[in-house]
Order: structure tokens, then C-alpha cells, then sequence
């Protein structure tokens, strides 16, 4: 990740972080027409202040378990672009030896310890890592980021149970963009989701203004602040809007599905849309280091026949 | 829904929503439960428009719930309904194993015989562009290993057009079908519907003289192909079954095919190891393995998870070339049999053809 | 079931069928070390209360789903007591022709639709059921009837959900003994059993008396009478206490598991135990209830070899 | 450890509580991790006594969640420890299916060798004295069929000797091991412990020239008193080879023994179809068919579920004289083969001794 000797601020850093993966996120939309990259894609298009204001603050040696909706976190957490890209290519030079794709990104060396497109496969993860910190009375803390839908699966009922019983130093972070593929809370959820996690003596907070990684950073380290403290688990949910559709570059007016209003009202509040000022002064650099990654990631080589049944065992 | 002509073309799509229709339509009890059973996209089309012509009470979406809306879907068959519950991939349905093994597999059989569970659990398998580790598997064999489950494995429009009416409304017990998404897309022509008889069996499709193709669900389009193929470019004549019921397969039709060919493929959706290969193997080795005039040759997927690169995908899944080539292998008896294979753009219509996101 | 003409009160009544439980149960205890019962069993004495209150509020009409311990549900809801005895040894006579044994019973024609060895799995098959009610408008309302450890398991979450977001005429029966196999409660749960159902809308109450099935009863048919009208889930939870050890005829105290005073505290208020005045009355009755059964049991055949793959499919 | 030596008698139970004493005593990581390792009962004395020992972090109960807990336990793997977790029945294994399948199976693959999550799964085997339906299944094929996972059957306290402590110690990815609950209470003698080379493999475990057995889990011990049995009263001499790891079997050892004896019997703890018989009539048939002399026998579960009178449960598995005879048939190449068979009091010392509850 390039870095800026000095932002003026930290709002404008984070706003600088959150613009990356949203130009990063707009050059896949450019070529995706192009079949270059061939790999379902979830765009976190209009949810990037949620990774962005986590990940910053966050330590190195803390873990992050994602979704298959994770090319945010992965930039957030300071995972290499140019890998990423490669990885979106199929290239055997992507993060993950082009076996991955954008389901499956993963930068452990920076704390990304994995995402998976069963969704809330990787709850339970966070707790287990979570529980071996504890045992091994390291200092990190975990974080489990998921969707909305995610919590209906029973897993996360067992995984907030173990990780309140047995007071472990993990974040569940939700990422609360109102659907589930195509499906509207309202016909989901016959629960409230913060009233769900105190059930099980777990601190529930939320922050309404997802749009801005400002808030959702002074949220999050309130949150993580309260677990370095306590070595207790805390859920936090961060109210969020997803801009394309479920999965693909698409949207979903076309379907009926959702109104243009409901995301306008939230665009209204985008920083990375109403401060074109700031856009304007920081896409030079990122345009720039989007160009290097998609550079590598065209001239990267395939993954030959010798990969095919590497790593099997 | 009228029996086709010989001149119909139909998408395996179009004869999905077309048995979803009708078993709305013909029987209120019905219902189709599921993640996304209900939206504009409807399971790839295969309940598109249900919702607006049934109801959302009969065209129910659910939460990310596997194991529970199974459960569901069983507790509301043994109290009148029919359901059929979608997975939009095979992969999701490891969350629900439970529920089918332990519950609707031995629902008849632990109670002495006092409930039926009848209900069909549509599953799709995903295949291509990226789909990756956990969006291409193919679980057949796990269902068919356990007594109680019948597995299905629609090769067609036609095999959807004789088999889910008749799960449907005659068989008593849960009955898992495995559609294969890549195939959705496609046109295939129809046949007269092979009526009279029970579908929850296996068919010949092409008959043939000098080896025993054995194949499930796309691996049977592809059997085909390679047929043709054989057939424009060699001497080379395939007799061709389609396994179809993977949990009851027709043995005698097997072993008859076997008996005039001496000869057997398997080609497979999965791998090989415990699945359909394996299976088809005992099924020789047991009754008559002497009428085997060369060891058997399978095919299905490379030992691995499904790696996303298409480099890497490429060589994962047995292509059109490389089932041709094993035929013709052996058929003749030996790797380099000269016949000549096909070329990519042969293939291009299918799974090539295939595009993302989902 | 033998029926007396007029018990003098509902008390005694209920009383009566619970002591018809108990005397069953302690009949297999007598029989089990001759090993002519081979299969194993989860004793209810000292829960027959909760599904003699529970049931005596159901119409036939009404369904239920049951776990492996549920000898007392099935004579409740008046399974007949010989073809239970006969599944018991394994007879072809037996509710499950002999094959379902102790831990499959059912009783369809008295609306028990099947018993599970697999903690939880009955669940959702009562939601089933009641969207099947709902869906076809049937009167009838259904009985999910689970043990404290059931809760555990994420398919509760889930079938809670679903009951809840669909208003369905389900009631959730928990028998919360305190224990699942040798795990106390407070090992398991960071949560508390009613404020965890609440939390989907669903109205929760408890009967802490659950020694007295005239409390549960009472408690029960105050549940029955709210789903009835509303059509919408209930929970309850009736605490208990199970005597024997988790499975088989044993106690629990040898190990050390348990304290001897825990179940004392119990059984000083256990109307079974302490209205001997009333054991001694209806005692005879039962027994010879019981000994037709023995004899019935006895008397039958095993299950000859064509009924094993008979009802596979 | 210490080497036992041959005069050794070991129970199935204590070989297997050894090893977990000495996982927990030789690294500080490891933890034992599943519904019940704390209590007095202990696994059936596999983990008892190892709470007080080494206390409730390590050898940590857990509520019922068994997805959760899988899930849990790779996490944990992910970071730094070694969990062993425990299933007191396999068929509850189905409830974790999407953790072991979805994700562990493919943690190292699916991100291209960046991760490894050495685990042990130890799954109990139901049978007798009726279990029923539901705590009685053998679900090894379920696993083999996926590549990733590494499945493995102990068939004796050797085998378990052999294999724990390597996969313990040296493993890097998930293996899940199938126990046998009948073998737990049975004494078995001890060899010298076979080192030197991975255990994960198949071992001949007696040399013989009329017919190969290839057998997994309590069959292995079946097979070798059938063929003791046999040696006594015929002159049929038999070859046994203990499939071990059913997802990695040897196929030159079964190749090797089918080159010289020219006959197959397989017996295994599932159901036949879709399982260990299908995947070693795989080997044969796509390898070497031509080594047939007879068709290939295989012993398994009925195909239904498992019925709980002991009339039923009796036929449902196979025994020790349907094994004995099936191989004296198999020599001899007939029915009446003259031989003579088991009585019920030879069988009566293991699965005939068990009595419930649990
Ligand atoms: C277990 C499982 N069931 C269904 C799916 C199909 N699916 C993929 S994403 C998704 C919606 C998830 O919604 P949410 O958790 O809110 O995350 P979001 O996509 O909104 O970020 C569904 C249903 C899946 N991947 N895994
Ligand atoms: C899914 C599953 N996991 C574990 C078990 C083993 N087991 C049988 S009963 C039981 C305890 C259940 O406790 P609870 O639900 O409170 O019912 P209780 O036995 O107290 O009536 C356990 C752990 C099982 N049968 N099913
Ligand atoms: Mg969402
Ligand atoms: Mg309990």
C-alpha cells in the first residue's frame, strides 16, 4: 500500500484508504467486460468505510476472518493490491497461487487469516483463533466480519454462546446492508440483531453513519478498547449500503428489487461521493497504483499443470 | 403439461420451471421453499414468475437457515405438504446433512414404516468462470451411499420432463436431484417421454458396439458429443447409459451393455474416488468382472479442491478431448489410436460459453 | 390406557398418569438386567409432570416432536402402553415394529409424529408441521418438545426464527433438567432460556414447579391458549429434575457428578413421592396395566428377517 | 511412549487414552475438545482422567454445536494450537459436515498453500445392543470422497499407536479417525510398533495364498478370526490386509496380494454402495481387472438403516460366520463348500458381550 508521509488528518487518511478499494473495486467494474477476470465478484462498493474505519484500529498481529464480500478488508488490512489483482486474474502470482479468486482472499502475513463463500463459515473461526489467544495468553484480538444474513445461520447463535462462555477476545462485526442476496431483512430476521448478542451478555453497539470510516473508526475502537480491556467478546454493527448488486458489477434497479431512492439518500451522505475535492486529490496516486497492480497482474503467468494438485494435503 | 414432440427444443431451464409450474398448479399442497426461490432471479430461472402467479406462502423464501428449512420442509411434509426446497449450489446443502441422513433418509424405515416424508431437495451444481472450492461440488455419492434417499442426476429436459412429475406426485419418499447449472442455458432437442415405467432408473440413450459409456448429468451430454464425434471420425461406435438414478441404478442394463461391448467408461460430475467411478466398479466387480476386456477407464475430477484460475480449472474438469481421447484409447487398445480429437471450438458452446457472475 | 370412569379431581387424575409413567419406568429398570429390553433408554422419572400437564392440554388433533427421552410423552398423549412395551423388546409388535426401540417412539395416530436420538433434530420438524397447519388452515397446533441442551444447537436459533417470522402455532416445550448427558447448564449457556426466546418476539413463561403437572398444566394451557388465539409461537420452559442418570438405569451420584441434596430438595416435593396415600391407590390398576404389557411384549414375535429391508424407501 | 513389546495385551480404550495423555503431556497446544471429554465417563474412558490432569482449557467440554465447534477448533488450529475433537457417535458428525468438507478440507488448497490446520477428529462407531438408526453409522466414505481430508480406521491398539501420535505430531492437515465402540472394551495383543514410515497407509497384516481380505475397523479383527478359523478347520489360507487409511489406501499392497491369491473379499462397517467395497473395486477395476479369478465379494451394513431388535440388528451386520463362509465360498468357487462355520459361541466374546446403555 503506498503510504502518504503525512495526511493533514485522519479523516483524511481513512478517506484516502476508503477511496483506494472503491477505485480499485470501479477498475474491476472497467474490466470485467473484458472476461480478464474471470471469478464472481462481490463488491463492497459503498460499504468501504465499515473495513477501512475497523482496520485502523487494529494491530498487525489482530486477526480478521471475512466473507467472500472481503476485497475491503484485504486492502484495509494492508494486504499487497498487486496480489490481489493477480488473484482476481487467476495468475500464479495472486495471493493465493490463483487458486482463491475474490471468494478466497487471504494476507496472513498482515492478519487476514481467511474468507469463505459459505455464508458465516468463518464465525466460528474467529472464536477458535479467539480461544487459542486466550490459552496462549497472547495479547491479539479477533474479529469476525459478516453480513446481516449471516446471522440467521444457527452457527452464529453457537459461535456468540462459546465466545461469551467462555470470554474470548473476539469482535463480531457486522456489516448490516439490509439484504441477503436479494433478500430484505424484514423477511429474515424476526430478531433485532444488537438485542440478539446481549442475549448472550455480549456488548452490542452500532454505528448508524457506516457511510463515514471516521465514525465507524471512534465506534470500532471503543469496541476494541472495551475487549483489549476485558478479554470478553463485543458485537458491533455497522449500518451499511451495498451500491452494485448482490454479486457482479451490476445494479438491482433494473430487477425492481430496490429503489433508487434508498441508495440515494445514502449517497447523499458518501464522503467518497460529496467530497469530490478530495477524490480529485487523491485518484492520481491510487489510479496509479491500481495501474502497477493491474500491470502485474496482466504480465503474471498462469498457473501451470504442476499447481493443480499442490497443496491438496 | 403435454408430452413433446420429437421436434421440441427446450432449455433444461425451461423444463425445470415448467415441472415447478405445474406441481404448484396441479396440486395446492405443493410448495417451493428456499433462499431466493422468490426473487427476480429465481434460482436461474427456475421458479421466475412463481411467486407472482402462486404466492409467496407457497413460493416461500427463507433465511440462511440449511439444516432448520430442512428440517422445516420435512415436519411440513408429515403434516400434508409436498415441498420442494432449492439449493442454488450443492455445496450449501453440507449445512443440512443432518436433517437428510439422520432424519429423512430413516424417517419410513425407524418408525416401522409409519410416516412418509415424500419431497424432492433440488440442488445445483456449480461449475466454471471462478466458481472455486466451494461453488463446483458434486455430492451425489454422499446421498446415494445412504439407504432411505433416492438420488437423481437430470442429464436433460427430457429426464427433468419424465422424472420430477413423477417424484413429484407418485413417490412417497424424499428424492434429491441434482441439476447442473451449466447445462441451464442449453437447448436440447426432445423425445417422446418414455412413459409406463418408473424414471428412478438408468437409460440407454445411444446404443453402440464397441464400448459401454457410463455418465452422469453433464458427463452424458458429453458422452454424447464424443459419440458423434467418434462416430464422423472413426469406426469407433458408443453405447451410452445414462446412470440417471445414481442410488438405484438399472444393473442389468449395465451389465447387458457390458456383456456386448466388453468395454466400460464411467464419466462423472465428482471425483472419483467413493463416487459414481467407484460405484459403477462394484457394481462389475461383483456381479462380472469377466466380461471387463480391458480394465475400466473413469473419469471426473482432478483429486483437489476446484482451484478459480481457468488455467487450473481447465485441466480440473474432464473435457469433451479428454473423454474422446480416453475412448478411443481404449477402444483401440493403445494411447496413440490416431483418431483425430476435438478442438476448442467444439467445446466452445458449452461450458466455454458459460459466463459469470453466478 | 386404562380410563377411570371419574377421578374425584383433576389433580388426581393427572396424578394418575404420571404415576403410570413412573411405574412403567421402573418397570424397565426391573426388567433391564434380565436384557430382554437391549437397547437403550432415557428415563423421564422425575419429569413425568411436565408431559402429563402438557399433554392433558392438547386435543388429538395436535401434534408433537419429541427427543429420545420420551416414554412419558407417548403415554401422555395415549400411545398404547403394550405396543411400547413391545418396542421396548424389540418385538415386531412394537409401536416401530422393532426397529425404532427406546428412542423412537411414535404414535401418529394419537398425533406423536416421531421421536430423534439426534439432540435438537425434532425441532424444525414441528415448525414444518405448523406451516403445514398454517398453510392448509388446520386448527391444530404443534408441540416441539426439546431438553435445555437442545437450545445449544444452532437449529434452535434457526427454527425459532423461522416460527417467529412466519407466526406459526408452535410451542416450544423445554424441559430444562439442568443438565445435558453430564454438562450442567451454566457450562453451556451464556444466555438465559426465556429472554433468548423473547428476543424473537416470542412470549416465554416458566413453571418452576415442575414436580406438580397441575402447575404445568396450568402454566401449559395458558400457552396453548395464547397460540390458539394468536396463531403466533410460544415458549415454555418447565424445570425439572431427572432422577436417574442421563441414560440408562443408573443414578449419578457414584460418579460424583451430582449431589445427592440437589435431587433431595427435588423429591421432597415430588406429589409422586410424597402422596403415598395415592401411589398406594392407583398402584394396583397400573401395575396390572404394566404386566399386560410385560406379557404382551413377551408373548410377541421378534421381527423376522423379511422386514429388514422392508420401508427403506 | 514406550514401545510395547510382544507379549503386550492392550485395550482398544487404553491405547487410544495413552495417546491422548501423551498429545496433551508432550505439547502444551494440544487440547481435547468435545461434548463430554470432561466427564466421569470420559469418551468412554478415552479422555478419562485427563481433566484433572491437565485441567478444563485443554480437555474442554463443550456445549452441543457441533458445526460451532468444528469451526471452532479450526480457528483455533489457524491459530497455533492442535485440537483433537471428539464425536461420541459418527452420525452426529453430519451436523458438522459443512466445517469439515467446505472449509477444512480445503484451508490449505483454496488460498494456495498459506495456511494449515493439523486437527484430529476421533469419531465413535456405533453398533449393537440397539443403537438404532441414528447412533450406529460409519461414515468414512462420506469424507474419503473429498480430497483434502485424511480418513483413517484403526482397527487395534497397534494401529492406533501407530497413527495418533504421528498425526499428532506431524500431520499438517485435518484427519478424521474412525473408532470402533465394540473394540473398545476387547484386549488385543501387541507387536512391535511398525515405525520408520507414515502410518497414514495400508498394512497386510497376515500372509496367505487362497484369497485376499481387505477389511477396515472391527472387520479387520473379524477377518482375522474367520481366517484363524479357516486355517483350523480347512485348508484355505488367508491374506489380510487392513485397509487403515481409507482415504489413502496402499494400492500396490492390494494390487501385490491380488496378483497371488487371484480372489477379493471386502469387508467394511458401511453400507456397500458408495463405500469402502465401491473404492476398492475401483482399484481393481480400473488397475487390474485381469487378476480376477472370481468376482469380487464384499461384506457391508443391509442397505436400510439400522433397525434396533436384535433379530434384525443380527442380520443387518455382517458376522463372523457369514464372513467365514463367504470366503470359504469365494475359495472353494461354490455355495456348499463343506466347510465348517462358526458357532454362535465363538462370535459371543465381542460384539455379542456388549451391553448398552451407551
Ligand atoms: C450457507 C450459504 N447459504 C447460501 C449462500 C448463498 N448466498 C451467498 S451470499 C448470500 C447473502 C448473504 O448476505 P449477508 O450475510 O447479509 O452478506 P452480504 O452479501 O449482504 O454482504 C447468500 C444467500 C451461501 N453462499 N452460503
Ligand atoms: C447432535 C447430538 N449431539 C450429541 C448427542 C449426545 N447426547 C445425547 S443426549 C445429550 C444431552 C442432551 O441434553 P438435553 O437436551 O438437555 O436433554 P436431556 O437429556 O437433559 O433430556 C447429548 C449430548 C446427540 N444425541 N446428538
Ligand atoms: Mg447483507
Ligand atoms: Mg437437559
Amino acid at each position: 500500500m503506498k503510504t502518504y508521509a503525512r495526511f493533514p488528518d485522519l479523516f483524511e487518511e481513512l478517506f484516502y484508504q476508503a477511496l483506494r478499494i472503491r477505485l480499485f473495486e470501479e477498475r474491476i467494474i472497467a474490466l470485467y467486460p473484458s472476461d480478464k477476470i474471470q471469478s464472481p465478484v462481490h463488491l463492497s462498493i459503498g460499504q468501504e468505510a465499515a473495513a477501512v474505519g475497523a482496520c485502523r484500529q487494529l494491530e498487525p498481529a489482530d486477526l480478521l476472518f471475512c466473507s467472500y464480500r472481503s476485497h475491503a478488508y484485504y486492502l484495509a488490512k494492508g494486504g499487497p493490491m498487486p496480489a490481489m489483482m493477480a488473484e482476481l486474474y487467476g495468475k500464479v502470482t495472486g495471493c493465493g497461487q490463483g487458486k482463491a479468486g475474490s471468494m478466497h482472499l487471504a494476507a496472513p502475513e498482515v492478519g487476514l487469516m481467511g474468507c469463505s463463500a459459505v455464508v458465516a463459515s468463518t464465525i466460528p473461526h474467529a472464536v477458535g483463533a479467539a480461544l487459542a489467544a486466550k490459552l496462549q495468553k497472547q495479547s491479539r484480538i479477533i474479529v469476525a466480519v459478516f453480513g446481516d444474513g449471516a446471522t440467521d445461520e444457527g452457527v452464529y447463535h453457537e459461535s456468540l454462546n462459546f465466545a461469551a462462555l467462555h470470554k474470548l477476545p473476539v469482535i463480531f462485526l457486522c456489516e448490516n446492508n439490509g439484504w441477503a442476496a436479494y433478500s430484505p431483512v424484514a423477511a429474515r430476521h424476526a430478531y433485532q440483531l444488537r438485542k440478539q448478542a446481549q442475549v448472550y451478555g455480549i456488548p452490542a453497539s452500532a454505528v448508524e453513519e457506516g457511510f463515514c470510516p471516521l465514525k465507524v473508526y471512534k465506534a470500532f475502537g471503543r469496541v476494541v478498547d472495551q475487549v483489549r480491556k476485558t478479554s470478553s467478546p463485543c458485537f458491533i454493527e455497522v449500518k451499511t449500503s451495498r451500491y452494485r448488486e448482490h454479486v457482479g458489477i451490476g445494479d438491482d434497479f433494473s430487477s425492481g428489487i430496490r429503489q433508487r431512492a434508498e441508495l440515494e439518500a445514502w449517497q447523499a451522505k458518501d464522503p467518497l461521493i460529496q467530497r469530490q475535492d478530495l477524490v480529485a486529490k487523491y485518484t492520481p496516486d491510487i489510479a496509479a497504483e491500481i495501474d502497477a497492480a493491474v500491470r502485474y497482474a496482466e504480465e503474471s503467468p498462469w498457473p501451470g499443470p504442476e499447481e493443480l494438485l499442490k497443496d491438496v494435503i | 403439461m403435454t408430452s413433446p414432440t420429437n421436434s421440441d427444443v427446450l432449455t433444461y431451464r425451461e423444463a425445470v420451471h415448467q415441472t415447478m409450474r405445474a406441481a404448484l398448479r396441479d396440486n395446492p399442497r405443493t410448495i417451493i421453499i428456499g433462499q431466493g426461490v422468490d426473487d427476480h432471479k429465481g434460482i436461474f430461472g427456475s421458479t421466475a414468475g412463481l411467486l407472482k402467479e402462486f404466492g409467496g406462502e407457497r413460493v416461500m423464501d427463507t433465511p440462511l437457515a440449511e439444516e432448520g428449512v430442512t428440517g422445516i420442509a420435512l415436519g411440513a411434509a408429515l403434516n400434508g405438504l409436498y415441498p420442494i426446497q432449492t439449493h442454488i449450489r450443492a455445496d450449501f446443502i453440507l449445512l443440512a446433512m443432518n436433517q437428510l441422513i439422520n432424519l429423512a433418509a430413516k424417517y419410513k424405515y425407524m418408525f416401522g414404516g409409519r410416516f412418509q416424508v415424500p419431497m424432492l431437495i433440488r440442488v445445483v451444481i456449480g461449475r466454471s468462470w471462478g466458481q472455486g472450492a466451494q461453488h463446483s461440488q458434486s455430492f451425489q455419492s454422499l446421498f446415494a451411499h445412504v439407504p432411505g434417499l433416492v438420488v437423481i442426476m437430470p442429464s436433460s429436459p427430457q429426464t427433468i420432463l419424465e422424472s420430477y412429475p413423477y417424484v413429484i406426485r407418485q413417490h412417497p419418499g424424499p428424492v434429491i436431484a441434482f441439476e447442473h447449472r451449466l447445462m441451464y442455458d442449453l437447448k436440447f432437442h426432445m423425445s417422446e417421454l418414455r412413459v409406463g415405467h418408473s424414471p428412478l432408473t438408468s437409460f440407454r440413450i445411444r446404443a453402440g458396439k464397441h464400448v459401454t459409456i457410463v455418465a452422469t448429468s453433464i458427463m452424458v451430454m458429453e458422452a454424447v458429443r464424443a459419440a458423434e464425434h467418434l462416430a464422423r471420425h472413426s469406426d469407433i461406435d458408443c453405447e451410452i447409459i445414462d446412470l440417471h438414478c445414481v442410488s438405484h441404478p438399472d444393473q442389468e442394463l449395465i451389465l447387458a451393455s457390458l456383456a456386448k461391448t466388453g468395454k466400460l467408461l464411467v464419466a462423472d460430475t465428482s471425483w472419483k474416488a467413493y463416487g459414481v467411478c467407484a460405484e459403477v466398479c462394484r457394481l462389475v466387480a461383483e456381479r462380472a468382472p469377466g466380461l471387463l476386456q480391458a480394465p475400466v477407464v473413469t473419469l471426473g475430477m482432478q483429486p483437489a479442491p476446484c482451484p478459480t484460475a481457468k488455467s487450473l480449472e481447465d485441466l480440473f474438469y474432464p473435457n469433451l478431448r479428454d473423454l474422446t481421447d480416453a475412448l478411443a484409447a481404449l477402444v483401440k487398445g493403445r494411447r496413440d489410436h490416431g483418431i483425430r480429437l476435438p478442438d476448442e471450438k467444439s467445446m466452445a458452446d458449452v461450458y466455454k460459453k458459460f459466463k459469470g457472475p453466478f
